[in-house]
């Protein structure tokens, strides 16, 4: 790769200008990725907090530790804070952010102010929802489905749901930006197939944002109006239909869990490819993969509908199509794995939240299968097993991704060093508690345990008390790096430009980078993951 | 160098704009008469071609990147997987017979 | 395609004072602006997709309903906004056409013409709604349809079920389009300024032109609108009067 | 119910077994991949260990041959998956001709049952095993779902359509139900037990005339009381067609269609009775929505199929 020689940096984007006024009106990617990452950090605290609570309550068969009511606001918090204030921007807007416009070579996205206009519509649709969870709370579960929500719920949904809508205008942002730079600001000779497969897998996870948020805002924009104004669109009792809003909802909500997973995929790409020092195995068909998840997942939301009276020829293509999503799945798990065969396969911390992404996304995405085989759903809708298995997925997967990506970026993105030991046992307690809480629920769902259930029958207590002493451990892992990441910010060793040995245009500038990301103009000429640059390479 | 921006003549424009007069009065005309099953195909197919009058000459798509035609493409496209797989619902709930499958 | 590559050769050229600090040229910059305004026009797609996916369930369930409720509308208001929008599209294209040849004149009046169009639209749009509150036409609690008779009294209406998704479906396309409108008309006001301080020209006019996509874009909306709101209810008991 | 450990729920209907064998296969092909991957990753991160600072990983960019292999591989096994699913599914939602009916209303926060001969029962389900049985779920409210574990059965309960589901038990105890679906404060207090009984034992607790005093109104009363008798009379002379044996035939409407006469159908006909009127009769008929509620709307189904000339 052409190296871009590391002048002694003048100044990291971080040193200048300082200031309050100066951060919160940046339209630096790499500071707004900081806000970013500042926010979704208390989002994810917020969420955590409340999962605790349903955890805590579910200890015991009887309902004692809280109220129902109190427990039906808190797992609905729980989704709608994770959802749409966490999972969704996560990878996204932090690393994403941070990096896109770093690796395309370019000094920033497309339109710097819509990225940080984004950042404010996700903050003001944040604070719209943290106000109903003071004000009275939310009881709908983040699904908000009609009738219940329209009609029923005594709690403030018009004006969550408000705060859902703008949030996802952020999100739509985010989205378009990253499409528009990465079509229209790579560096001279960064074609696509020498982007790295972080830069592909974000490309995909755009094309759903900017395609399926817009149908999610004008769902909750109809059952809000429906609240507020009794439109009767979604009402039986005028003629309509409450089951067209879970078509509308999952039009969006089930491509979102791509959104959410898409982005870990591709930081798993990179971390993969640099732990084992090698080029990424099948690099062509890792990114179309990313692509083809992206498309096919559009096609698949009516497998959340085979009991809800949805026809079910509706629901045969449903299943069928469902199926063939998990293809590219299983291409891109293959892939990683043959990546380290022959590999120079370091032990350092960011291999082993590789290795627990993998173990714990091919469960995830597995025990989806069953929930795509019809006759098998009958047995598990609404479930345990759905809770375990997406949170298999979005937590074992995509938090798991996003841990591992934050700290193997870490040193670039501030130029410290965190302190090893302590990151791989965050790795492993969060690999053991996520899967002492998560695994039993599995259990627990085949036994006929309804999801969002305050009290259940005694002898499903034993799985439940499993489960609850694993979130405990899980908990202890994510706030062991929130400390030793903090701490290393001040009492850090400096990072120097490449700490990993590892290929990427993030490499080649310094840690933490300058304001314009490179000190001179780049030009990239040769493949992305060029550990052994002998020969010209053949992709595929 | 991109063909975006090439300056149309102001003849083209208003032509377009003539044709999409005509195109209002042909589809308010066509509401008068009752063609049976074919009213809605009639005047979705005059609005269709009223809106591919806009897109590709008021807003430059003819002469404008294959990108930008892509992008348009899609969009519509994905319109069409959300009405399809929904009506794919819709349309054949009668069809087994048994009520709410 | 147009990337960095391409541009590589124009970025030792002295920088136009309206380039942003990370495009290499003007050029790159327009492009990126358009992408960007199809990309966010594509999201408005499936924003109002959502809409018409409502639309086409229940005009499937209730065939008789849609029909009797589009015949209360009113056609000629509705024409007449079609016809209006027509126009502002036009004045939109000759604006974004006088950018590009440079002519601020040109700009100044088809911006004006384009606004005064909008403002024409949504007057037009008050009074059909206010015909319709008059009406009892309103969904939710206060559905209470009443046609009015030849002496000018009101009499009650009989509708048949999901009329009332009928007009909560009219009230909201065409209050998300009329939203659209008054966004729409704001941007050109602040398009009207920035031309009237002679801010664009042919090297530079991508303000005016992504503004024009959406202008246009929010008149496709309408050019299906009329004919699925406004026009079905002719084959029910011949034309409205 | 179970003492130890329980990893499976009882097994009490005529498809539990299978299901619990699809649950397996699931299972087997899920515990197959996973320790495949698990093993190779783990068994390269040791083999491939690097042993100095400056190494790197071999030159290998690729194989057709294995990306073909892991796409048609999980290809075939997820259309495996897919086909058994699909016909399961499809044997669950059609059922059997001979199938005694249940009328089951879910409301916020209990289950009202209606047997044959009007008894009634709330959120218990007596139901006699090696015995059909469908169930007809409606809603007065929000979404409900109707779920029986043990059963292996599931099913949405949608306000304004109703719903079907069908299971044979098999097995003679007490099992759970559960409301599946979120349905507001009390959701896990919308719970109750079915209870499995020999058919013997059914039909006594029938004769005994349910859990609970019938203070509903009979569909037969229903069916006098609002009036329904004056106009549709069993002889087809009334100025309502006769409802004699309409229950399942086909129906010719006024627009020349021609629909089959199921639950839902009914249900249409007294609730909007505009949208779909017999061929020559007048549309005079008042709809019923907002006056009946679900669980009467249900009686009267019932009763109404109990018609015969």
């Amino acid at each position: 790769m052409h190296q871009v020689v590391s002048t002694p940096v003048r100044q990291s984007y971080l040193d200048a200008p300082y200031g309050v006024a100066a951060w919160l009106l940046t339209k630096d990617h790499k500071r707004i990725a900081v806000l970013y990452m500042i926010s979704i950090a208390i989002m994810f605290s917020l969420g955590a907090v409340f999962a605790a609570g349903v955890r805590a309550e579910l200890l015991t068969p009887k309902g004692d530790l809280l109220s129902a009511d109190m427990y039906n606001k808190l797992f609905t918090m729980h989704g709608v804070v994770m959802v749409f204030f966490f999972l969704v921007p996560s990878i996204p807007a932090t690393l994403g952010n941070f990096l896109i416009p770093i690796m395309c070579g370019t000094k920033d996205l497309a339109f710097p102010r819509i990225n940080l206009l984004s950042w404010y519509l996700y903050i003001i649709g944040g604070l719209i929802v943290l106000a109903t969870a003071v004000n009275g709370g939310l009881d709908t579960g983040w699904t908000f489905y009609t009738p219940y929500s329209s009609q029923s719920s005594p709690t403030n949904v018009t004006v969550a749901v408000f705060g859902v809508f703008v949030a996802g205008f952020s999100s739509i942002l985010t989205g378009f930006n990253f499409i528009v730079t990465v079509h229209r600001m790579r560096a001279p000779g960064l074609t696509w197939f020498r982007l790295p497969l972080f830069v592909w897998a974000h490309y995909a996870t755009s094309l759903v944002m900017i395609l399926g948020t817009p149908v999610i805002a004008i769902t909750v924009l109809l059952v809000g109006l429906e609240r507020a104004l009794h439109l009767g669109i979604f009402d039986p009792k005028v003629g309509g239909d409450p089951v067209l809003m879970q078509h509308l909802f999952w039009f969006y909500s089930h491509p979102a869990v791509y959104i959410m997973i898409l982005p870990g995929m591709g930081v798993i790409s990179e971390l993969v490819a640099a732990v084992s020092r090698k080029q990424i195995f099948g690099y062509g068909f890792v990114a179309f993969s990313s692509l083809a998840i992206a498309v096919i997942g559009f096609l698949v939301w009516g497998h959340h509908l085979f009991l809800s009276s949805q026809s079910i020829y509706a629901g045969l293509v449903f299943s069928f199509i469902s199926m063939l999503v998990a293809v590219p799945s299983a291409v891109k798990t293959f892939n990683w794995t043959a990546t380290m065969y022959k590999g120079s396969v370091t032990w350092e911390s960011p291999t082993y939240f590789v290795i627990g992404f993998m173990g714990l996304f091919t469960i995830g995405g597995l025990t989806g299968l069953f929930l795509a085989t019809m006759g098998m759903d009958v047995a598990l809708h609404d479930t345990y097993f759905v809770i375990a298995h997406f949170h298999y997925i979005m937590v074992g997967g995509a938090v798991m991704a996003f841990m591992g990506g934050l700290h193997f970026w870490w040193p670039k993105m501030f130029g410290k060093l965190y302190p090893e030991a302590w990151a791989k046992a965050c790795a492993i307690l969060i690999f053991i508690g996520f899967n002492l809480t998560f695994f039993p629920q599995f259990v627990l769902g085949y036994l006929g345990m309804p999801r969002r259930y305050y009290s259940y029958p005694d002898e499903l207590q034993v799985w439940n008390v499993l489960s609850t002493a694993g979130a405990t451990i899980l908990g202890l892992g994510y706030i062991l790096p929130m400390i030793y990441l903090t701490y290393s910010l001040f009492k850090g060793a400096n990072a120097p430009a490449n700490p990993w040995g590892a290929k990427g245009l993030e490499w080649t500038t310094a840690s933490p980078p300058p304001t314009f990301n490179f000190e001179a103009p780049v030009v990239v000429d040769e493949p992305a993951y060029n550990y052994r640059p002998s020969g010209e390479v053949i992709v595929g | 160098m991109s063909s975006a921006h090439v300056v149309v003549p102001v003849r083209l424009y208003v032509t377009i704009w003539l044709a999409l007069v005509v195109g209002t009065a042909v589809t308010v005309l066509a509401a008068h008469q009752d063609f049976g099953r074919l009213n809605t195909p009639i005047a979705l197919g005059i609005a269709v071609t009223k809106a591919s009058l806009v897109v590709l000459f008021f807003m430059g798509v003819r002469s404008n990147t294959s990108l930008t035609k892509v992008v348009v493409i899609a969009g519509f496209f994905w319109l069409f997987i959300l009405f399809g797989l929904g009506m794919s619902d819709y349309l054949s709930r009668p069809w087994l017979g048994v009520p709410g499958r | 395609m147009l990337t960095g590559q391409d541009m590589i050769g124009h970025a030792d050229h002295p920088h136009h004072p309206r380039l942003q600090h990370h495009f290499y040229s003007m050029e790159q910059q327009l492009e990126a602006s358009i992408l960007g305004m199809w990309v966010f026009l594509v999201t408005e797609i499936m924003f109002f997709g959502g809409l018409f996916m409502a639309y086409i369930v229940y005009r499937t369930a209730y065939p008789e309903a849609w029909m009797a409720s589009s015949h209360e509308l009113n056609v000629y208001m509705g024409g007449a906004n079609t016809l209006v929008l027509i126009c502002s599209s036009l004045t939109m294209a000759l604006a974004v056409r006088s950018a590009q040849i440079g002519s601020r004149r040109g700009q100044i009046i088809n911006l004006i013409l384009t606004i005064v169009f909008g403002v024409t639209f949504l007057v037009v749009k008050y009074f059909e709604y206010k015909a319709k509150f008059d009406h009892g036409l309103v969904p939710g609690p206060h559905w209470d349809p009443h046609e009015v008779l030849a002496n000018g009294s009101l009499a009650p209406l009989s509708l048949p079920l999901g009329s009332q998704i009928f007009f909560s479906l009219y009230f909201i396309m065409t209050g998300i389009h009329a939203a659209h409108m008054v966004a729409g008309v704001v941007l050109m006001l602040i398009i009207l300024v920035m031309a009237w301080k002679g801010r664009f020209s042919a090297d530079y006019y991508g303000p005016v032109e992504i503004s024009g996509l959406y202008w246009h874009f929010v008149d496709i909306v309408w050019i299906f609108l009329f004919p699925l709101l406004y026009l079905l209810g002719f084959h029910f008991g011949g034309p409205p009067v | 119910m179970s003492n130890g450990i329980p990893l499976l729920p009882p097994s009490a209907s005529s498809v539990s077994t299978e299901m619990d064998l699809l649950y397996f296969f699931l299972t087997g092909v899920t515990a197959f991949f996973v320790v495949l991957v698990a093993a190779l990753v783990v068994f390269f991160t040791i083999r491939y260990r690097r042993r100095s600072p400056d190494e790197v990983g071999a030159d290998i960019h690729g194989s057709l041959v294995l990306e073909l292999t892991w796409t048609i591989i999980p290809l075939l096994l997820s259309m495996v998956m897919f086909g058994w699913g699909a016909s399961l599914f499809f044997r669950l939602s059609r059922p059997p001709a001979d199938s005694m009916e249940i009328y089951v209303v879910g409301k916020q926060w209990m289950w009202k049952v209606q047997h044959p001969e009007g008894v009634r029962e709330i959120n218990q389900l007596h139901v006699p095993i090696d015995r059909n049985v469908r169930i007809t779920l409606g809603s007065e409210d929000v979404i409900h779902d109707y779920g029986i574990p043990a059963f292996r059965v599931k099913m949405d309960a949608v306000p304004g359509k109703l719903t079907t589901m069908w299971f044979r038990a098999t097995k003679v105890g007490e099992y759970h139900i559960y409301c599946n679906q979120y349905c507001g404060l009390r959701h896990s207090a919308m719970v109750g037990e079915v209870i499995a009984m020999e058919p013997q034992a059914y039909e006594a607790w029938l004769a005994g005339g349910g859990t609970i005093a019938s203070a509903a109104p009979s569909g037969e009363t229903l069916f006098r009381e609002y009036g329904c008798a004056s106009c549709h009379l069993l002889d087809s002379t009334g100025r309502g067609p006769s409802l004699a044996n309409v229950a399942g035939s086909q129906v010719k409407l006024n627009t020349g269609a021609t629909v089959t006469a199921d639950d839902n159908y009914l249900r249409e006909s007294i609730m909007n009775s505009q949208a779909k009127v017999v061929a020559g009769y007048q549309p005079i008929m008042p709809p019923f929505q907002g006056v009946i509620n679900e669980e009467n709307l249900m009686s009267l189904i019932a009763y109404i199929k109990t018609l015969k000339k």
